[in-house]
């Protein structure tokens, strides 16, 4: 095993042209699984020491770039996210817990994938797009399509996460990440990453991705768009879980039955929504 | 843990006995097989490569058939050694034919799996979920080869 | 099986440690070849934190740190909290206030507590519960761990 | 730390641990900090197979690593057999396997590395054979037979066993059958508790050096260093003149290291190889191989009169054993004797199974199968109370033991707290004023009550107290300390007894060879039994104190008594008095020898009065000594999702004299949060024989977030009159209670009864959603 500490993002990619190489980020996945035997890189390409990969930074257009060396703890005391981007604060808020939280990144943790990880729905509620740098170039995908299965993504060999990008979020809306675990900062049994926002009585902004019920998180786009304009009571609500409800694949684990996921996530959905709504009432 | 699915291919029962029976066929289609070869009438050997997101295992894996009625039913076991590595897995399985309405075959399969050593410390609803992907994924394969071979192709 | 020969700055002092591979954490070698055993390995996962100990001043699990990746750090254990034959005012409370009891995930403990307490103001009970989350205790119930570090938050000037 | 008078260190005093500074300063030893020159280090290679004949080893690779120094399979170990109950267990597997994860062969390596390369390039041949993974399955009458040589095993105890029924017990009063028609209200239910990871932070380990004779040193993490030498000699047919067991710091134990673990496997490596030889599990085998809480299946039935009178109960158990006797018939036994509860219930007929399964060994954790038959009896209690429109605490005090009362079976009771427990829970969780707070919105909240008792008296123990030539003194009693605070207690026994500070007392180290017998740091016993040696050798060295003093003033002993800080003077002559200094020195240089006390004894009171009750293969014919506890649990439901938190909880303990009053409530506070977690989310899940959750990862034990901050200790004090002090056991009790309690509280915030642990989000949402439909 080969251990490489690149100083900057060309170097790193360049380190990454190799047969079985990893990035490190914080380590607080790649090492747990290298201590139980389950992957063994033969390089190993640290990138601790590249400064560009560390920095978050709010753009002119209200979009921030959160660089993919970010800190969990860094993230969730991000001050320029604002609005429904607070939704990926909220969540790196609930990642395991403050040690775990000082050493995990924004990039280790996407490009690892969990799927009952904290920001994958995070993300996709937010609209984020990946950032990705390889030997052939730099591409931008969006969230929904970088989670593509269980522990998989759109990453291809020699290719690292650069940053992960926040389009900016309307004013006035609001960003909420709820999470169901058996304990504090255990992996979710389900969650739910809200951004929405109102005028008035009537849905002005909607986005609502359920995590931890299937391979990727799960987004209705469709019905998110028909329910804007009006307002959102128990019935247009329903419509939503309904249709969430048909994309999840859950698995049974030792968090949870399947059957339990099925039937909770929409409960965790109402309830963010009406946390939400009431939230911001009481801004307005 | 269990997994068990069935699916219909247009191929007559006999065909698709001689194609479920063939370690050639077999190999063909089961996702992630990179050798097979038949040590006796009743005994392979193959040599499989598995993937869950980062972590990837090769399985030096025999087959031992354990019962067979032809052309209904086949009852085996399969064992797999990741050399050195001290994981297992290990999976009983049955594979039943039935003539389906439109003259072709209704295959079900159910299988016993258990998973030993290292990689069974990863995600045991997960690699269930992999397991049931795998067996789709060999379903189709067979499928797309003997509706190929029923088509005339 | 060689390695690199690097230099580590442990509790203040440059601490060289010859052949590391780099699949050594910093765990192995605090333990193995410095003779710092205060930090402990419960679970190599990151999840029990035993193994807490601090780098550049935030407490981290040294069982997911990877040696050759801090060789530039500040790292500091428990035996670095307090000159030998003293205390530090965490270290006293935990004693005083029977706030241990087996004792193998005290370290980790310490090392948590003692960053959040560098914020030099008084810490309520639930700033503590959630400063500690990350350091499981199966013996106290940890009513006793949070009431030493609350009344070590309060004695502070 | 220790305060320099004895008033202020000894008895009844909160004195911090006597090693607090070694453990907050990181310097405290325990077995994965220990190194021995030349040390090697040893890996286990692990069945992957849960039931099957081993055929063949090839361990041609693994030997030929470089830095490997010895491979040892079964064939490597002798035929002997360990097991605190049943002789069923050898060191490593031998012929067959029966559960996976079991030890198959040892490697010691240079390094730890490559022992763990080497031991992954051992290959071994099976034959399967058919798997039983539950005791449904290994009762079944084709089932495989787990210990073909069950029936020529050396027993301890007049064991009714038989095909896959390792142990089989019964314990009756009464006319049951008669009774159930005198009951007004008569509720049953099945209820089912999972297996319970004990998650010692510390994983296990032992090291084992050999010396030039052969004699071999053993260090490990342990409850007993005797049970420890017992079982290693035992299993490796060693006269126990060749093994000598001590202990370094022990990381917790809770009964997971009570019984041996990986010992005879680092003594076999030692005297095969010559060399020092440790071996510490890492989480996951630790999680493996050890051992965890029996799964329990309950049937239970309770009748009672329109009043409220308990009459009849009917309770039976099937414990999953495991693939080893271990400790469970004491587990099966000694649930059976708690489950009428501290009640009076005239009629009671209690039976259970232990079943061996081709699961990881089940054993001794905390409670001892007590939690598990109090989930059911309690909730019991309740369901009746509901059925008959009581308050459930009215109900309890109208049955409760009352003082003089025998328990279950006939056995006495010399002291019960229980009213005075319940009384205080009540009062301090403002039980009858209203029961429960307010609920946040979104969330259901109620109180839960349970009550209980638990032993601390039995097996043999002892103490040698030596006076030293300055008049401190050494303290031995072979008790191993856990991290529980044992060591403190008998030393501030020890001191309050010669009147000196704590800090001129020290304690020795357990030793098998200089320290008197100790059964174990287990069953909540050390405090009172390891207590009682502690305070009769401390008056043995007291009389011996007298008597020099009584020749040195020509006084008679009876006009003498010792005074704070260590001397001896004659009664109402405030100056005439001796220093210890003085009366050691004399006995050392002068006349009649240095000082020592000494004292042992076993726990003789019989278990059963065969005039009042029928047993049937009781494994623990003389237990006794009861301490009583009484929780209230307050429990906030989440509407959306079901997940139950435990938000405050008073826990009112008899603990005969709280000899360290900070050290009860650590124990009070602990085992809440550990039965709390037994409750709410621990469980290992088990893929037939397979447990798919070994990693703290996927296994779950609450963190200082979901423990609550408030909970309340109640000390109470019923002192025992032959404790020492009065005091009894505080170790296990506070556990007990937890899950009924908490059950209880669900049951009452939900309307839905829940029988099987633990209580999911998931189990609760649905009781809720269920109850709420019905309503």
């Amino acid at each position: 095993m080969e251990f490489i500490r690149p100083d900057s993002i060309d170097a790193a990619v360049a380190a990454l042209q190799a047969e079985n190489a990893a990035c490190l980020a914080g380590g607080a996945t790649l090492v747990a699984m290298m201590n139980a035997d389950l992957v063994a890189p033969e390089r190993l390409v640290s990138l601790r020491d590249v400064a560009a990969l560390r920095t978050a930074m709010r753009q002119p257009d209200g979009s921030v770039v959160i660089g993919a060396m970010r800190r969990h703890r860094e993230t969730a005391e991000e001050t320029d996210l604002r609005d429904g981007q607070r939704v990926l604060s909220d969540a790196a808020g609930q990642i395991a817990n403050p040690p775990v939280r000082n050493m995990g990144t924004i990039g280790g943790s996407c490009a690892f994938a969990d799927p009952a990880a904290d920001y994958p729905p995070a993300l996709a509620a937010a609209d984020a797009r990946i950032a990705l740098v390889g030997a052939e170039g730099r591409r931008t995908l969006p969230a929904d399509a970088f989670f593509v299965d269980w522990y998989e993504t759109a990453l291809e060999p020699g290719e690292l996460i650069e940053s992960v990008i926040l389009p900016p979020a309307p004013a006035g809306t609001a960003g909420s990440y709820t999470k169901l675990a058996r304990v504090a900062g255990d992996f979710a049994i389900a969650s739910v990453a809200l951004v929405l926002g109102m005028e008035g009585d009537a849905c002005s902004h909607l986005a609502v991705a359920v995590g931890a019920c299937g391979p990727a998180p799960v987004r209705r786009r469709d019905v998110e768009t028909e329910l804007l304009g009006g307002g959102l009571g128990d019935s247009e609500i329903r419509r939503l879980t309904d249709a969430l409800a048909d994309g999840l694949d859950p698995v049974d684990d030792v968090r949870a039955s399947a059957d339990y996921r099925r039937r909770v996530a929409p409960r965790l959905v109402r309830q963010a929504i009406a946390e939400a709504k009431q939230c911001l009432s009481g801004t307005q | 843990m269990k997994i068990a699915g069935s699916f219909n291919v247009a191929a007559p029962v006999e065909l698709t006995w001689r194609a479920i029976t063939d370690p050639q066929v077999v190999g063909a289609c089961l996702p992630g097989c990179e050798e097979i070869e038949a040590v006796s009438p009743t005994l392979y050997r193959a040599r499989i490569g598995v993937k869950l997101g980062p972590i990837s295992a090769t399985f030096a894996a025999e087959v031992e058939v354990l019962e067979e009625e032809p052309p209904v039913r086949v009852v085996s076991v399969t064992r797999g050694e990741e050399g050195g590595r001290a994981s297992h897995i290990r999976s009983e399985n049955t594979l039943t034919l039935e003539p389906a309405d439109d003259g072709g075959t209704r295959v079900s399969y159910e299988a016993d799996m258990t998973v030993t050593g290292r990689l069974a410390k990863f995600g045991f609803g997960v690699m269930k979920k992999k397991a049931q992907s795998l067996a789709a994924d060999f379903a189709g394969n067979l499928e797309a080869r003997l509706n190929e071979a029923a088509s005339g192709g | 099986m060689t390695g690199a020969s690097i230099t580590l700055k442990v509790n203040g002092a440059d601490r060289p440690v010859a052949a590391v591979a780099p699949w050594t954490t910093l765990l192995t070698v605090l333990r193995d070849e410095l003779g710092l055993t205060g930090a402990k390995r419960g679970c190599n996962q990151g999840v029990c934190g035993a193994c807490t100990v601090t780098i550049d001043g935030e407490p981290v699990r040294s069982c997911l740190s990877l040696a050759l990746n801090c060789t530039d750090c500040e790292i500091a254990t428990v035996e670095g909290l307090a000159p030998a034959g003293s205390l530090a005012p965490v270290q006293q409370a935990l004693a005083e206030g029977n706030a241990l009891q087996c004792g193998f995930c005290t370290p980790g403990i310490l090392i948590a507590a003692h960053a959040l307490l560098r914020r030099n103001e008084p810490l309520s009970v639930d700033e503590v519960r959630a400063g500690l989350s990350g350091n499981l205790c199966r013996c106290s119930g940890y009513k006793k761990i949070v009431e030493a570090v609350v009344r070590a938050s309060e004695a502070r000037p | 730390m220790s305060p320099p008078d004895t008033a202020a260190s000894g008895v009844g005093a909160s004195l911090p641990r006597l090693d607090a500074r070694e453990k907050v300063t990181g310097r405290a030893q325990y077995i994965a900090d220990m190194v021995r020159p030349n040390m090697l280090h040893a890996a286990i290679h692990a069945s992957p197979a849960a039931h099957a004949l081993i055929t063949g080893y090839d361990t041609a690779e693994a030997s030929a690593v470089p830095g490997v120094a010895c491979v040892l399979t079964g064939d490597d170990f002798p035929d002997g057999r360990m097991g605190a109950f049943i002789k069923d267990e050898p060191a490593i597997a031998k012929g067959k396997v029966r559960y996976p994860g079991e030890p198959v062969a040892v490697v010691a390596a240079e390094d730890e590395e490559t022992a763990r390369r080497a031991a992954a390039l051992i290959r071994v041949d099976y034959e399967d054979l058919p798997v039983a993974a539950t005791p449904d399955d290994a009762m079944a009458p084709d089932a495989p037979v787990i210990h073909e040589d069950l029936p020529d095993y050396f027993k301890v105890f007049p064991a009714i066993c038989g095909g896959n029924v390792a142990s089989e017990t019964e314990l009756s009063e009464g006319d049951v059958d008669a009774a159930w028609a005198e009951c007004d209200v008569i509720v049953e239910g099945e209820f089912e508790t999972p297996a319970q990871a004990h998650l010692s932070i510390e994983p296990v380990g032992a090291l084992a050096e050999v010396d030039a004779d052969g004699r071999v040193t053993l260090w490990s993490a342990n409850q007993s260093v005797f049970r420890v030498q017992a079982n290693v000699c035992e299993a490796l047919q060693l006269p126990m003149s060749k093994l000598r067991c001590l202990t370094p710091k022990v990381g917790a134990g809770f009964g997971n290291k009570m019984e041996p673990h990986v010992q005879p496997l680092v003594v076999q490596l030692a005297l095969k190889t010559g060399r020092p030889v440790r071996l510490i599990l890492n989480r996951t085998e630790d999680f493996e191989t050890v051992r965890a809480r029996h799964p329990f299946k309950i049937r239970c039935k309770t009748g009672a009169k329109r009043d409220g009178t308990l009459v009849a109960r009917e309770l039976s158990a099937i414990l999953d054993c495991g693939a080893y006797g271990d400790d469970s018939p004491g587990v099966l036994g000694y649930s059976l004797l708690m489950s009428r509860g501290p009640y009076r219930i005239p009629h009671c007929r209690t039976s259970g199974k232990l079943v061996y399964t081709n699961r990881m060994r089940f054993g001794a954790f905390r409670g001892f199968g007590n939690p598990q038959v109090t989930f059911a009896t309690e909730s019991q209690i309740d369901e009746i109370a509901g059925r008959l429109g009581m308050d459930p605490l009215d109900l309890r005090v109208k049955n409760m033991m009352r003082p003089g009362d025998r328990w279950f079976g006939g056995g006495e009771v010399a002291s019960n707290g229980l009213a005075e427990c319940i009384e205080k829970a009540s009062a301090a969780s403002g039980w009858r004023q209203g029961r429960a707070r307010a609920a946040p919105s979104g969330k259901r909240r109620a109180l839960g009550v349970a009550a209980c008792a638990h032993i601390s008296g039995l097996l043999a123990t002892g103490a040698i107290v030596r006076l030293l030539e300055d008049g401190s003194v050494v303290l031995n009693t072979g008790a191993v300390d856990i991290g529980q605070g044992s060591d403190t207690v008998l030393t501030q026994m020890c001191a309050s007894a010669l009147r000196v500070p704590a800090d001129r007392v020290a304690i020795a180290s357990p030793d098998t060879d200089g320290s008197p017998y100790n059964w174990g740091t287990t069953a909540s016993r050390v405090t009172y039994t390891t207590g009682r040696s502690v305070v009769a050798a401390a008056g043995h060295v007291a009389e011996e104190i007298k008597r020099h003093a009584a020749e040195i003033f020509e006084c008679a002993v009876g006009d003498l008594e010792l005074r704070d800080g260590g001397r001896v003077g004659i009664k109402g002559v405030p100056d005439k008095e001796l220093s210890y200094f003085e009366v050691s020195a004399r006995a050392h240089w002068a006349a009649g020898g240095p000082i020592v006390g000494a004292d042992t004894w076993v726990y003789n009171q019989p278990s059963v009065d065969p005039k009042r009750a029928i047993a049937r293969g009781l494994p623990f014919p003389q237990i006794g000594v009861y301490s009583f506890g009484c929780m209230i649990a307050a429990v906030e439901i989440d509407e959306t999702t079901g997940k139950a938190d435990a938000v405050e909880v008073w826990s009112a303990m008899d603990v005969g004299r709280a000899i360290n009053p900070g050290s009860v409530e650590g124990q009070i506070e602990g085992g809440f949060v550990q039965g709390m977690g037994f409750a709410l989310t621990e469980e290992m899940v088990f893929d037939g024989p397979r447990l798919v959750n070994p990693s703290m990862m996927d296994y779950k034990a609450p963190t200082s977030l979901d423990a609550p901050f408030d909970i309340h200790s109640i000390i109470v004090e019923a002192a025992e009159p032959d404790g020492p002090f009065g005091a009894k056991g505080i170790g296990e009790i506070g556990l007990v209670p937890a899950p009924a309690a908490i059950g209880n509280a669900v049951a009452a915030a939900t309307g839905a009864r829940l029988r099987r642990l633990p209580l999911t989000p998931e189990r609760v949402l649905n009781g809720l959603l269920e109850s709420d439909s019905e309503d």
